[in-house]
């Protein structure tokens, strides 16, 4: 990665280096991954899912393999907002690479709370606003799936927080782009899609559902189709708001199929599970094509697929 | 620190009914790792099957630097292993948890193992074979007498070793933890350690609470990262009057008989 | 399959072999599998979509390869309900197996117009509505995700028609539960489930959309897990009418997934092409898990992951 | 009628950069293909890449009932083809398609091939050499030299072979088609039959237009199917004073030249 530069990126009013950023909930705190690569080179690391009491998540089993894909129900297992601002944080600001802070509630009143006492948290580079958990009863996906209850929990958290606000959105809501368009409206400074595919997993010989918690999320490349096409209709949309693009991103190639549909960066979940060094090899092979394809700053393919050369 | 690596295959063959013996050469995991850790495998470069499969360090030659796997095919991506040829390259990320507790006064070790579990085992019979004043017994339970693995190997190595099949078609007939009550009677401090079916593992943890000691099981979960990030390999232990979910992965796979919560 | 009658399952009246049946859009007009296997053991074939006057489909590529998925923009090219009724069913009914005609129109007209041309034919054992194609500009998945539009439809078929009439959803619709007990008000006397989920992939050499249409169907393997969930929620809630569950069906374990979580019927589509003798090797494994698991009829099987015993 | 079955693999090696030959068992399609007909092939029995590929008929060897195919790794499916060992099965099937047409008159059998485009004319070459009267002439079209294939084959086979390459390391340097107007001129009822890169079929196309003959040329286009079920892989082509969609698997992959519409 001689030249980095032609990979940085401005998001929502921070710099990152190149736009691949590991995505919540699929990279812990940041340093369960430290051992297989310098975190360092990272564009930002979001963190597992905060909310304002700690959770104990879902009962097991939590996770289960589908076609290409990996269904879910973790069911935002976190040790509350107080332990991650006293222990964790402090921590993971060593890791010297941006931290976006994930957080999720089951009222507008939670979502504040929790952004209030993240307020000026050294090492925090943003709060992106989880409104699309498909796997707590309360709260959450519901606040994804209305554009008018989004907007109220991304007002009351920008009131509560200096950060750039980034908003996740679900592709369980009924139309992701009205979605797109209130939050944009109530002033978030980025949006980041997609969150995981509600779906279901049953077990043929035992003849019930496979998670414990009946249902869950549906990450991986399985799901890239949908990511990508959600990306392209709310980029066409939202012109104004920068978009950060996920869904079953597994190499280069992938990741560009997000930015070409219009997605300023990138988050890699599931990836990393099956190649922890995916994000850094999708950073040098976007550097590659990068200078294979001439192109100066990653930014000039921004929508390129569609937008007017 | 655990590493990821493509390790070189030397050797990829049956050693029973669907049953494999993968050595592959990983200086890197070798020099580390510890009995009852695991290493986290990739078995095809496809998109399907897409996660890492968990699989016990079986036994590591530390001078040669090679690490040996005992696998049996449950389906699609243990299928895609046992094609894996000699010279080819094993994607594995590794040594990945907490092994057995090793930190033992002389005494006797007692190891329960049934089917696969016995992977888990071996590297912990080796280590403690070879240190003085331990005396090693193995118990092994399989479903029957054709996939029976590893009870000479237990026995090279030093310990002693009782089967049971569910048939009956090799040495006692029905579960191995059946044989633990009259076995271990007053043979002064002992060890237990046992991997197997869910099942067996209750059994052993009530025999050691009937004993008053605690043992130490292996747990097998699904997992997905393997390194404690994704929160998918949770399983409830004791936690002070409480209990909390912990992750297999990092806190375990081994645990011990009394932190342990069966039904949840 | 020595004896069938495990499988015998009577469908919105129809009486059905077994519960396997060909997905329309992926067998043709029938013909085009019968050098692969005996279609008369098959349950049902769902014809390729009509619409009243001819279409010639959408521009290609028309396909493009995903992670374990196939996204399609066919758009439903087919000779118009003229040419199907007057050349094609005749043959078709020659294959001596129930026929499952599958619809689509602009408007409500044209759906009640196609289905009163198709009145009485030879050979269709039931009318399909398809208010769910993601392919087409007009129509059609309007339908399907607005519960009024989609009662609307279903009653203007019924009136139109003597067949038994099954209603084809789809994942696209904001939310499926609702259409489905719109539907079912309406009268449908079926309800089959998903059609292909709106995707989209993108070519990163060439940065332009892999479809000529820009966005596709996803269908195969990669949505097994939204179908079964899908059809999970919709058999809870809409008890009176039966489901034919579908998406990504493979093998016989994959259409257990379906009948355990609440369908009467499967419908196979792209694993037709991976395994034109899918279909078969489905049956023979569903008569075997039934043997072995003592159960007398597959009937017995629908929602028994989430019923109680 | 095509089948579907599973066929010994015979033989699979590498005969250049990335490319391979293999050779299967199949007498129930080789009893039945005809120059121009394809094969569908699954890669892989797990779901990614899920589809199969179509494979131009390399060669039949229909004595012994063995069918060649000639490919080039291009991405996923094609590289677990090239895992393929012999012993193993290839799911294959065929024959599919519309082949070449073979109805013809003595004279002169141009084929024009690009890269491997050649894999679908070796077939047609050899079925013309058999017949008493044809006069056969193939012109190969390479990226370069070392790319170079089949033409000593195309000539063992009785053509007169031409070669041409891109960047001049063998033969012509530039298209292939650059020689078609010298060599055709004044050789009396010629018939042309191309399959290579869609730039070099509409250029063979112009130029039987120009010389008012109608050539042939096989058709590459995504398929799914592959049997006429799934109207995915369309090309349009003339129909009276308009036009329709054609499917390239039913219909092609060999279409006349006058009837292809190239803009779209
Ligand atoms: C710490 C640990 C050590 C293990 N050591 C060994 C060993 O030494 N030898 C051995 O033969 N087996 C071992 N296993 C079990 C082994 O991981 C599974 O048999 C293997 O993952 C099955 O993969 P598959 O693709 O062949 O089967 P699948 O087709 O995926 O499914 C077969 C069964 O395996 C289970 N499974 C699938 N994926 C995982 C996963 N990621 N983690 C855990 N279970 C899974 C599923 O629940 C399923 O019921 C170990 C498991 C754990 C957790
Ligand atoms: C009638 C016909 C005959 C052919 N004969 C030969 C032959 O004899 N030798 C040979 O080397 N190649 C032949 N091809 C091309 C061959 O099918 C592709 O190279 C192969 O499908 C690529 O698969 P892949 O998985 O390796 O590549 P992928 O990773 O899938 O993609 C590489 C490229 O191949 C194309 N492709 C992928 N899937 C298909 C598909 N189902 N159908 C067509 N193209 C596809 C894609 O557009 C992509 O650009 C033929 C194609 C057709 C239509
Ligand atoms: C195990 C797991 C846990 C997740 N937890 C969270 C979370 O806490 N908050 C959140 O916003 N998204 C969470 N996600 C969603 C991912 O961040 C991401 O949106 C989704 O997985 C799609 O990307 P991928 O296909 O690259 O994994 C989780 C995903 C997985 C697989
Ligand atoms: C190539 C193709 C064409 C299709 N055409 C139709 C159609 O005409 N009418 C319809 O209702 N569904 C159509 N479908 C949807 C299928 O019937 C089915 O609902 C979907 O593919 C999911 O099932 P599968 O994963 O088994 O393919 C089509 C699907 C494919 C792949
Ligand atoms: S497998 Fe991810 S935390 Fe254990
Ligand atoms: S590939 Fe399906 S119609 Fe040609």
């Amino acid at each position: 990665m001689a030249n980095c530069s032609r990979l940085g990126v401005m998001l929502a009013g921070i710099k990152l280096k190149n736009p691949v950023i590991a995505a919540s909930g699929t990279y812990g705190f940041g340093e369960e991954y430290a051992p297989f690569l310098d975190l360092k080179c990272l564009g930002a690391i979001t963190l597992k899912g905060v909310t304002l009491a700690p959770r104990k998540g879902n009962k097991p089993p939590r996770i289960v393999e589908t076609p290409a894909g990996l269904l879910n129900s973790i069911g935002l297992e976190n040790p509350g907002v107080e332990e991650v601002t006293r222990a964790i944080l402090p921590r993971a600001a060593k890791l010297n690479v941006p931290l976006i802070v994930n957080i999720a509630g089951e009222t507008v009143e939670e979502y504040a709370e929790v952004a209030a006492r993240l307020e000026g948290k050294f090492g925090v580079a943003a709060l992106e606003v989880n409104i699309s958990c498909p796997n707590v009863e309360k709260g959450c996906l519901s606040f994804g799936s209305d554009p008018k209850a989004a907007s109220e929990v991304i007002l009351a958290v920008k009131e509560n927080t200096s950060f750039p606000v980034i908003t996740k959105l679900s592709p369980n809501a009924g139309n992701i782009v009205s979605v797109a368009m209130s939050v944009a409206e109530a002033g978030t400074d980025a949006i980041s899609l997609i969150n995981t595919v509600k779906g279901m997993s049953i077990n043929v010989r035992k003849r019930c559902p496979e998670l414990g918690n009946i249902t869950g999320g549906l990450s991986g490349p399985a799901i890239k189709p949908i990511a990508v096409c959600m990306t392209w209709e709310v980029a066409r949309e939202v012109k104004n708001v920068p978009l950060i693009g996920m869904g079953g991103i597994m190499c280069a190639e992938d990741a560009l199929e997000f930015i070409l549909a219009g997605a300023s960066a990138v988050e890699v979940g599931t990836g990393n599970f099956v190649n922890p060094r995916v994000t850094l090899e999708i950073i040098e092979g976007l550097e590659n094509y990068c200078m294979e394809q001439g192109v100066k700053n990653i930014t000039e393919l921004v929508g390129a697929a569609w937008k007017e050369g | 620190m655990p590493v990821l690596i493509k390790a070189p295959v030397l050797l990829n063959e049956q050693v029973g009914p669907g049953i494999f013996l993968m050595k592959v050469h990983a200086p890197a995991v070798t020099a580390e790792c510890k009995p009852g850790q695991f290493v986290h495998v990739r078995t095809t470069s496809e998109r399907d099957p897409l996660l890492r499969r968990p699989f016990s360090i079986y036994r590591k030659e530390k001078d040669a630097g090679n690490l040996q796997l005992l696998y049996e095919i449950r389906g699609k991506g243990t299928s895609l292993m046992a094609g894996i040829r000699a010279g080819e390259n094993l994607d594995l990320m590794g040594p990945l948890g907490r092994g057995w507790n090793l930190d033992r006064k002389p005494g006797t070790v007692i190891v329960i193992g049934g089917g696969m579990g016995t992977a888990s085992l071996l590297a912990l019979v080796e280590e403690f074979c070879s240190r003085k004043g331990f005396k090693i017994r193995a118990f092994l339970g399989f479903r029957e007498k054709k996939l029976v693995i590893g009870a000479e190997i237990f026995a090279r190595a030093g310990a002693e070793v009782t089967i049971a099949t569910d048939d009956g078609s090799c040495g006692y007939r029905g579960p191995i933890t059946d044989l633990l009550p009259r076995s271990v009677r007053g043979t002064g401090p002992f060890y237990i350690y046992a991997c197997g079916p869910q099942a067996m593992l209750r059994r052993v943890a009530e025999f050691c609470e009937l004993e008053g000691i605690v043992g130490e099981v292996s747990l097998d979960h699904r997992m997905a990262c393997g390194t404690g990030a994704c929160l998918g390999c949770s399983c409830r232990v004791k936690k002070k009057d409480s209990w909390t979910y912990s992750r297999t992965c990092v806190e375990g796979p081994v645990f011990t008989t009394s932190e342990v919560l069966w039904d949840g």
